[in-house]
């Protein structure tokens, strides 16, 4: 995320390098490319990060909040007749400074019944490997714990951090990937006080040193 | 028929292109295998793939593989393999074509069209791949600008999950570890050493294999002894034994028709001879990859 | 923990265990709660899914996604004039056998500033060749696809599986050889339904339709 261009007050600096287009020229506009950043986002979003990454005035970014929360909630603001629309089952909120979205509670028995769908206590082997992978090689990408396992981990990990066990911890400052790790959560369920007190592996499992190399293999 | 060799091309093989042919960089990574230098040079020629094309870029490929073998570290034995394969069925082509042509009679004939219908219909299908394969690479290109949504559980969700009853004692746990670390196993039937930086198959070894098999047989076919290989690796290094084993003047080799059974036979009676003295070239280009692994080659890339 | 008495007109009695409340019946009703469903989805929900958490019949469904498409797409076929309106920075896409939102591809540059990990490093020449050959002629073994390259290929093929683009997903018979396939994570990186939907590979190969016979003639 650049910090370039932090002009709240709309003289939108000069774009260059990895600039974005006229956003506001775009079909749908601003709304449409703040709706775009609030699907992807995992933390709330600040009107202000919206501002920097839209290269657009701070105004125009919460005109265009205000309007989406309204359409969200089954009002619109749009065409020759304002009036009621559809109440949409997501819901935009300004939570701790920031937005995002949300599934609207009237649906919670409906979603929670997805969502539990499938889910266990336990955790699948697969899940355990990768989590034993994490806690000996942390801080580790999930590109990297892939390697070792031979197979896309995303979901598993993904898993794994919504269960608690594993946190990203840091930023691969040269590829910019995020570096997972374990949490105390993790410790306290495996009943140790650090990492560190983790059992010792054997040194000297064979041509360990070699699985780096598959990281940044030119495939 | 009658006289003219070349009544379907004149006389192709002349055309001067030097500095066309000085564009292209020596370098393998430039390709992928030898379909992909074989077509970067047809393309160049703006030739269809027919039998003149062949013949005519028979010298640049061999010229390639050349530089290729002379820049030496990239060019793994596996790679070597089917880049000579193809080399040889373009020199068998191209001699042919030099020949008076007409009576397509004998077995040889017959082979060598075959080996060329084979080798157009191979090229033409891997041609038809690479164009799909680019076609698949912009379609990954464009697509990659959609991003899913791919977040976290709302935590008022995520407060609905089954609370796991993960329990687990330290060493259970290292135990995973050590089984998920551990390096896995190539899956069977196939052995990549595209990845090592040292021949997993050491000619040494497979020439002593032969070495002792000859010794007692006197005579067997590269069939017989190539049979138990277990994968294409292991089948070239013991051809690579046999031509160094051939050189040493221990066996001959005999073979009746082209791709037809190569007879080998051990010539060198009671002779002392040992597979130690023919390995050292494949060791020299071994050992010093690895020295610079040991020294933390790898790591330096990785990180 | 449940949310489940949260009925927001408080006429909706006890729904018994596990039941989910008419969800026609909610504000936004259908459309809005496969809207609520689509917000949590990791990966492409199918309309049989979506009907079990509703409770609804498939067809219903049906109705609510091609509806929800229109709208995201800038078209409603609500209210009392049906006409265009903003097209909004989300899309509902139909891949991979299954429904989930993407983000526009006009935003991409916006949207890739906040996807710190999700930006997958461009596939080679080689792996992309190599990808081919596995989506026609799958299931293949490596050896298989060796041939048709004329190179190895066992170490594109790993990066491949890591990636989870494919997958081993069967075992030939009678050499025990691995075969590989293509996974629905590769159908939606390509925004395909079904693997019948790439594009066909026969106007390339002019009158070369028996050529799986030589395949295996190589080595």
């Amino acid at each position: 995320m650049t910090e370039r261009t932090e002009t709240p007050d709309g003289t939108r600096g000069e774009p260059g390098e990895g600039s974005v287009t006229d956003v506001a020229s775009l079909p749908g506009g601003v709304p449409a490319a703040v709706e775009a950043v609030l699907l992807v986002v995992e933390e709330p979003v600040t009107e202000m990060q919206l501002a920097t990454a839209l290269e657009v005035p701070v105004q125009q970014v919460q005109e265009a909040l205000a309007e989406l929360m309204a359409e969200y909630d089954g009002y619109t603001g749009q065409g020759p007749e304002p009036g009621p629309t559809r109440r949409r089952g997501i819901e935009l909120r300004n939570v701790a400074g920031g937005w995002r979205f949300y599934t609207r509670s009237e649906f919670a028995a409906v979603v929670g019944r997805f969502v539990l769908d499938g889910q266990s206590a336990r955790l699948s082997q697969a899940a355990l490997e990768t989590l034993a992978v994490i806690a000996y090689r942390q801080p580790v990408s999930r590109s990297r714990v892939s390697a070792i396992r031979g197979v896309n981990v995303d979901s598993v990990v993904r898993t794994l951090v919504q269960r608690g066990l594993v946190a990203d911890v840091a930023t691969d400052p040269e590829t910019g990937a995020v570096l997972y790790g374990t949490t105390p959560l993790f410790l306290e369920r495996l009943g140790i006080g650090t990492v560190a007190d983790l059992p010792k592996l054997s040194p000297h499992l064979p041509g360990l040193e070699n699985l780096q190399d598959f990281d940044h293999t030119t495939y | 028929m009658g006289q003219d060799a070349h009544d379907d091309g004149g006389a192709p093989l002349a055309l001067p292109e030097p500095e066309k042919a000085g564009r292209f960089e020596v370098r393998l990574d430039n390709f992928n295998g030898p379909f992909d230098l074989l077509l970067s040079l047809i393309s160049k020629h703006e030739l269809n793939i027919t039998e003149i094309a062949l013949a005519k870029v028979t010298d640049e490929f061999i010229g390639y593989i050349r530089a290729f073998s002379a820049a030496g570290d990239s060019f793994s034995l596996d790679e070597a393999s089917e880049f000579l394969v193809i080399a040889a069925t373009l020199l068998d082509l191209k001699a042919a074509r030099l020949l008076p042509s007409g009576e397509v009679e004998d077995e040889e004939d017959i082979a060598l069209l075959e080996a060329r219908d084979l080798l157009f219909a191979r090229l033409l299908q891997y041609k038809a791949f690479k164009e799909i394969a680019r076609q698949l690479g912009t379609r990954l290109a464009e697509e990659a600008g959609r991003f899913p949504r791919e977040v976290a559980l709302e935590p008022r969700l995520a407060a609905m999950m089954p609370e796991l009853t993960w329990r687990m004692s330290p060493s259970d746990f290292a135990a995973i570890a050590a089984k998920a670390l551990e390096p896995r196993e190539p899956a069977p039937t196939e052995v990549g050493i595209g990845h090592l930086h040292a021949p997993a198959v050491s000619v040494r070894e497979q020439a002593d294999i032969i070495g002792h098999r000859l010794r007692e047989q006197g005579v067997l076919s590269f069939r017989q002894l190539t049979a138990d290989a277990g994968s294409l690796v292991v089948v070239v290094a013991r051809f690579l034994a046999l031509l160094e084993m051939f050189r040493d003047m221990v066996i001959t080799m005999d073979q009746a028709a082209p791709l037809g059974e190569l007879t080998v036979r051990w010539s060198a009676g009671e002779r002392d001879w040992s597979a130690e003295r023919i390995s050292e070239e494949y060791d020299q280009d071994v050992s010093p990859v690895m020295d610079e692994n040991a020294e933390g080659g790898v790591r330096d890339r990785a990180n």
